[in-house]
């Protein structure tokens, strides 16, 4: 039965590529009439045969691609609850903004005088930011959060290097996003894993003995991966600095104590922030995002270029002079609209907006948490989550043999996108789960009942879990089949 | 404005389910001294009515491509986006939703995606595309990456290779530890050098280059293999209707910006990173890659696929670090693609290269005005010498209504790159050298 | 199994309203502080309780819609191919047109200075349908054809009673659309049906003894609602004229024509377009759309008004002064952003793109037909049809029983939306059949598999039949039932 | 630019298939004589840049409201459309749709007209709403016939209807056999005759009417009903979250032009006409009503009903020859209201009032301006005096980047009619005050 699921389009029912649907000499394409000489271009340089692009008419392009996005789910179809994600509401009101000629239509090298609008939206947002996080100044230009970090700990090795120090190791947490070792090792350092003491905090003690003169910094979420705050963050951060080392604030969590507490004030020398978590930007399939970073006073010669710097008259303008800064981290100024989206948000909530949204993220978590920890235990029952929470479902694999992936994939059938899963790896069987403050209360109860009606079909009837999902476009996926007989492209 | 949905009972129901008394409460285990008193220091919040009219006069501050008429390129160009891009690219499944863990709910983006690989495998005649990376620049510094995984460690670049790539490069380079090292190229292009010494990874040529001229990628593609190193090669899309592809020209990995290919200007970003390569490199790409399989039933379906290459599986030995990407812009070029086909590709080519043309020869007739490199060939862009300060004449142009290019002062303080697109026409260009010869009298 | 068909997005999966979401403080909506001293309405004007209104989350808003839309199909899903009415493809350009803020932001009643581009739209556009139908002048304010047709009428009605003769009568063909008729009457007119011969054209002879000095005229569809070329058109009309009466052209097939043959030169007076039918503007869900009119010389003077109009300056106005003017046919200017989309396909397709319309319209009908008329004869076999076709299953309901609505909700299970059935009334179980021009040969052959599919389920499986639709997000509607208990609100 | 998909291989298949030999075959059944020779005399088809070119000329040509600030009104009005309206409304599912004859393919567009005819219904307090008409003025039209479907035949008018309504009755009346006898009004208002003819089918008045002045509305519905008329009331629904609604009021059908609620100015259309109306008439109401039902499972769903009023059932006997009507514009306003709730409906309201009234107070202070109706209450729009021609006021004050009103040349050319929305600021307000006075002096 399809009670209430959306009309099925015409359309071939199985997965076709848009390849299939060409026919030479279909096209959607059309140029104005060549109103100059053609040129020829030199034989040497020329294309031998034409490349295989599909050839269709426009209703053709528009149902494939109107079909495919029906078969996808979105924050606009029902929450989306994936850890450390933030996936809550992305305001229409931003894409009206971003589709503005004055922001969208805009060259990146027009001259300063050209674009005073542009340079002072981002002024403006890099100060908010700062204000947000306790930082003094910050570069809007990483196009994401793992690039941020990168900048991060390119400006570490330059501040130490300025030094006459340099350092080579980092301090993670085992709980770390991936990124952050990835980042580590592209910024040049090896990184040193910290291990967790029982309460899922950093281990101080350990964090103690691992510290030395090559330790460079440490890197850090607050709260962390398993949506625990740090209390002990005011020692983590002099046990650094007492070292010589620097603390990077992985700002993926942001959303849970915007106007609460800031980073800068818990002794972080360097943050960065996930506009598309914390400030709804859209995540767009899986970007584009933005991921500012924001230095204390002492690190700002080492920020990239360019930067947006304002002149005594007032006007802004594009800066590349600054001899310490590490150089630029990307081909233009960032991801632009992407920022015009944050700054809509951020100004948009305003100081008591914002602190408004962490309240409410962390009432939504800590509501969840309640209705379904009985059946999904938390990792760490003792301490209370703020806006997300790891749960284990170790205890109902031991007890029934289903899986956390089976879960994930019944909610599907139940109407429902998973949480992460599997994530932490220090977790077993774990089930990550961030509702943001733009879930209703009922939606909570929705999934909350779906997720414990999943768990108890893993005695009741089993085979729902095994089979699952049976709503969906496509069944499970085999990932095994598809990493060992590679088919990348048609 | 507020997007939260709680009323006052909602909270009051929640907080006593939770078992506390306040939503202070929930901020407990944050220590007394860390806590912010008071608001923050940030204006309040306002109504949707107001950060619309705050942001239009942000925008109207600038003076957008719909008052100057654009002939600046540099890696960024101002062709024409059809109408259909963005009506599909922005519906809200696809804009809302994230990385595809639960591939069941995401082949719409996986399919999606899957055709993108596919469609950069058919532009460049390599083997396999990844996903999207964050732009032009960063896709080079991968490329860099992967040529190096190799074990050797030094990083030619072609002196007709734009600075901004070179300088990205050196960025991320710091990190990883080489510094890339430029060629000479005093006609604007070439230089190959006569062999390689045996601790060089990659050979680094753009074509076409950053003056718009057509490089000879074949005797550099000749010169790396010979001395058993990888040749990238930074290409145009908007070229390969028309040019070789770098898969013909011995390119081993080829990346571009992938702006042009339905994407806005947006005063830089989002972008779009392209990279493709050939096979056997398949296990060190970076970034997302999209594979077909079956379910369970046994029929087809898109997942995520060689994820052990990546960070959240490999963490310090994952082939790069980057996670959230341009899905979305990559959506918008398969889109565009797909309105194009072979034949408007090289029908968007020949206009650019014709207008072009044309440009060189109005512009170059103007008094004062000569080519910066008579006579290398060129695609959509080329490199003049005005009497004095190209910025100076770029900004009196401005005035006129002209975007007129962008100074190239690291040949000359008198050089401006001037890019036409397909979207220019024979009017705005007379237009432009009439108004350039009056600047310039 | 849902191969692939759309993700079904979380929420409620039977049919609930907004109301039912609502929650007493909910709200989505914003307003800037108020900046003047508050007034109070008088007392005895005060409403005493607030509407019923839903309050609820900018985020509930957006999911409840965004599902709504997708348990809708359109022409961007599939191909739609309702007779009569043009489902043809509106291309996207249109929307980014008719969005530009100086169409959009416009006010009706702003000065002429200040509308120049507007006017000279519409004037433009006048020229171009006048050109088009053969017609001398314009009225572009009929918000819809059967507005158009009423202008038309009344323009009739005023130039009789002009000549000092009115007339009670006008004559309509049986297969009239029930907006003729309905049109007559509301113009004070009766109706009076003309039969078909038994080749389905107007029977000439009948026509003949119809009219009388008391006719004021015939409304025609041509080619006529059988999709046959009234081939005796210009005896037609000239029967009429030569009793002083006027020739009024239903323009909703006039996309079988373009470029080939004019109205206006078959002897036609009035011409209405639907431009939500040749023109391609959306048909929105049933509306909005656009009815403009043209008239001969003779008419001219009684067109409604306002009327744009040229100085000799150059400079457009809106002109009221016109004494014969039948007056106002709508509050403003007519639905001005759906002529925005009008403009932008006629000057597009321009006088060989039209003509091409037209030429691949039929093509595509006549495809169609030869692919199915073996199972569903043409009603009337032995005339070639134009852009659309005439069907009947009738003789499928005398041996198996199935009627052309079974039919109808089968093509649901099988991925296509029906084409008009029941309608003309004059044709026994009747499937009136319109595939436009941009559909794609593939498609035209997909829906007629599942044409003959359907019907040789008839026999083979007619439970398939009488059980369609399963896929649909709804079973088969009761609806005797709703006209019987009526349901008309929350 | 075409959209046809046909390659030339698919015209000569298909032809083969149809039996014909060309194109021109096909339109054999047309006379000869009735051919067009050669092309239509007009402009070549264009590429879709062109097209959008030509347009944004066009559009260039025009001074919008992004540029002039409105105080325009008579019966359109610059209200703030929230960016989720259209977002939504929007969606191609439902714009590319058409009237709903396959319900069951259609649920989207039904249920969203189903919430539109409830909510029309929650503002009136009256029983049924249909599910759109053309705009306000046709809507009053309407509801005039539904009142003389009864077999009375006049029609009284309320001085303080807009002519531009009467004006539509009066051309509608010219095929009905009526014409609207508009009453006296001299203080903008009232004007309730002592007593009705017996022939007289419907009396219509406007609150707030065309003067923004709170008229009383139950007078004149204790008048009809005294005379056994029915009781036409134009109604604003922006006015609805703190105004008596129409029902309350004694009226019998209710019409309102909807513009305001979510729709664009759009130069005058598509608009929305609105019309409710008490139980008892249901069978006489003219378009499309959508009513709930059961499937053959016994789940809710819903269909258009009541058909047999329809001009494709009931052809000349039909109450209305209305097709094709405003439904997208009905689901804008659905999307509206459902942002607004019965709150933000009443903030909408206290804030036109309130800016209205400061609106008045400043500009009746400007030297030379008068109020039209010094004691009449009004809500978002009044009337004032200026020395000299309305219009020219208007005009100088546009060269200042006002659209200051609109003339009212019926009740005095030196009328003219500011309309103040929530929209406007008091900055907005002040400055319109000064300029004025400038213009004045
Ligand atoms: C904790 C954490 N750090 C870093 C990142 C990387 O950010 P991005 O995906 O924007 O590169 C993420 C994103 O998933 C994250 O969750
Ligand atoms: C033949 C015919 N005439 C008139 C009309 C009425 O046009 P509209 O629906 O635009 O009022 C239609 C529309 O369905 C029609 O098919």
């Amino acid at each position: 039965m399809r009670r209430g699921a959306p009309v099925r389009g015409q359309g071939p029912p199985a997965a076709s590529t848009i390849a299939e649907l060409s026919r030479p000499g279909r096209r959607a394409w059309s140029f104005a009439p060549l109103d100059v000489e053609p040129v020829e271009v030199p034989a040497e340089h020329r294309r031998a045969s034409a490349p295989g692009l599909p050839e269709v008419s426009e209703l053709e392009l528009v149902r494939h691609y109107t079909r495919l996005s029906q078969m996808n789910y979105g924050v606009d179809t029902g929450i989306y609850p994936l850890g450390s994600c933030s996936m809550k509401y992305n305001p229409k009101l931003a894409e009206v903004a971003a589709a503005m000629p004055g922001f969208a239509r805009m060259h990146p090298l027009q001259p300063d005088a050209t674009t005073q609008g542009a340079l002072e939206l981002l002024w403006r947002l890099e100060r908010a930011l700062c204000e947000l996080t306790g930082m003094a100044r910050a570069t809007l230009q990483p196009p994401a959060g793992a690039c941020g970090e990168l900048t991060g700990l390119l400006m570490m090795r330059a501040f130490h290097a300025a030094q006459g120090a340099p350092r080579a190791k980092v301090l993670i947490p085992d709980a770390a996003h991936g990124t952050n070792p990835a980042s580590v090792r592209m910024g040049g350092f090896d990184a040193v894993h910290v291990p967790a003491d029982d309460r899922g905090l950093v281990d101080v003690e350990a964090l103690g003995r691992a510290i030395d003169d090559d330790v460079a910094g440490l890197m850090l979420t607050n709260p962390n991966t398993l949506g625990l705050f740090e209390r002990d963050i005011e020692r983590i951060t002099k046990l650094v600095h007492d070292a010589g080392g620097l603390v990077y604030y992985d700002g993926a969590n942001l959303n849970a104590i915007m106007g609460r507490t800031r980073p800068g004030d818990m002794g972080f020398d360097i943050v960065h922030i996930n506009t598309h978590k914390t400030f709804a930007t859209p995540h767009g399939g899986g970007g584009p995002g933005a991921g500012p970073v924001g230095v204390v006073e002492r690190l700002v010669p080492f920020l990239p270029v360019p930067r947006v710097e304002r002149d005594r008259d007032g006007a802004f303008h594009l800066s590349e002079e600054a001899p310490a800064s590490i150089g630029r981290m990307h081909g233009f100024n960032g991801n632009f609209a992407v920022l015009v989206r944050a700054y809509a948000y951020v100004f948009l909530h305003g100081a008591d907006g914002l602190r408004e949204v962490s309240e409410r993220a962390v009432l939504n978590a800590n509501y969840l948490a309640a209705l379904v920890r009985d059946v999904f235990p938390l990792a760490q029952p003792d301490l209370r989550p703020m806006h997300e929470f790891v749960s284990t479902s170790v205890e109902l694999k031991d007890r029934t043999g289903i899986r956390v992936m089976d879960i994930a994939k019944r909610l599907i059938d139940l109407g429902y996108h998973a949480p992460t899963v599997y994530f932490p790896l220090v977790v077993e069987e774990a089930l990550m789960v961030e509702p943001t403050e733009t879930e209703t209360r009922e939606t909570l109860e929705g999934l909350a009942a779906a997720l414990r009606q999943a768990a108890a079909e893993a005695t009741t009837d089993p085979q729902a879990l095994h089979d699952a999902p049976l709503s969906a476009p496509v069944r499970r996926l085999d990932e095994a089949r598809a990493a060992r007989q590679l088919k990348l492209r048609w | 404005m507020r997007f939260a949905p709680h009323t006052d009972d909602d909270v009051r129901q929640m907080l006593a389910t939770i078992g506390v008394a306040s939503l202070d409460d929930l901020f407990d285990e944050i220590p007394a001294a860390l806590r912010v008193e008071g608001p923050l220091d940030l204006p309040g919040g306002v109504s949707e009515q107001e950060i619309l009219e705050d942001l239009g006069n942000l925008a109207r501050a600038d003076r957008s491509l719909e008052d100057l008429v654009c002939f600046a390129g540099a890696g960024a160009y101002d062709h024409f986006v059809p109408s259909a891009v963005w009506a599909l690219a922005g519906r809200s499944e696809f804009f809302t939703s994230y990385t595809p863990y639960q591939p069941e709910l995401s082949q719409g983006v996986l399919q999606t995606l899957f055709e993108f690989q596919s469609m950069v495998c058919e532009l460049t005649e390599l083997d396999v595309s990844n996903a999207s990376l964050y732009d032009g620049a960063t896709a080079l510094v991968e490329a860099v990456h992967m040529a190096r995984a190799g074990g050797r460690h030094r990083v030619l670049v072609a002196g007709g290779v734009d600075p901004r790539l070179v300088a990205t490069l050196r960025t991320y380079g710091a990190g990883s530890g080489y510094a890339p090292e430029v060629l000479e190229a005093p006609a604007g292009w070439g230089g190959v050098p006569a062999e390689l010494e045996p601790d060089v990874a990659a050979v680094v040529v753009q074509h076409p280059n950053v003056f718009g001229i057509l490089e000879d990628v074949t005797s550099f593609a000749e010169l790396a293999h010979g001395g058993g190193a990888e040749l990238i090669q930074v290409f145009d899309p908007t070229s390969l209707g028309v040019l070789a592809p770098p898969g013909a020209l011995g390119a081993d990995i080829a990346v571009a910006e992938g702006q042009s290919l339905g994407n806005h200007l947006n005063f830089g970003g989002p972008y779009l990173g392209i990279l493709a390569a050939r096979m056997e490199h398949v296990r060190k790409m970076p970034g997302r890659i999209v594979g077909e399989t079956l379910d369970v039933d046994g029929d087809p379906g898109y997942v995520l696929t060689l994820q052990a290459r990546e960070q959240h599986i490999r963490r310090e030995k994952a082939t790069s670090n980057i996670c959230t990407n341009q899905t979305l812009m990559a959506i918008a070029a398969t889109i565009h693609l797909a309105w194009l086909g072979p034949e408007g590709l090289a029908e968007l080519g020949r206009r650019c290269a014709a207008k072009a043309a044309y440009a060189f020869t109005a512009l170059t007739a103007v008094p004062g005005v000569r080519a910066a490199f008579p006579d290398a060939p060129f695609f959509k862009e080329f490199a003049i010498r005005v009497p004095g300060e190209a910025a100076e004449v770029r900004d009196a142009l401005v005035d006129r209504g002209f975007l007129a290019g962008v100074p190239a002062p690291w040949v000359g303080s008198d050089v401006l790159l001037v890019a036409v697109t397909e979207r220019r026409t024979k009017a705005q260009i007379d237009a432009l050298a009439l108004a350039m010869g009056e600047v310039l009298a």
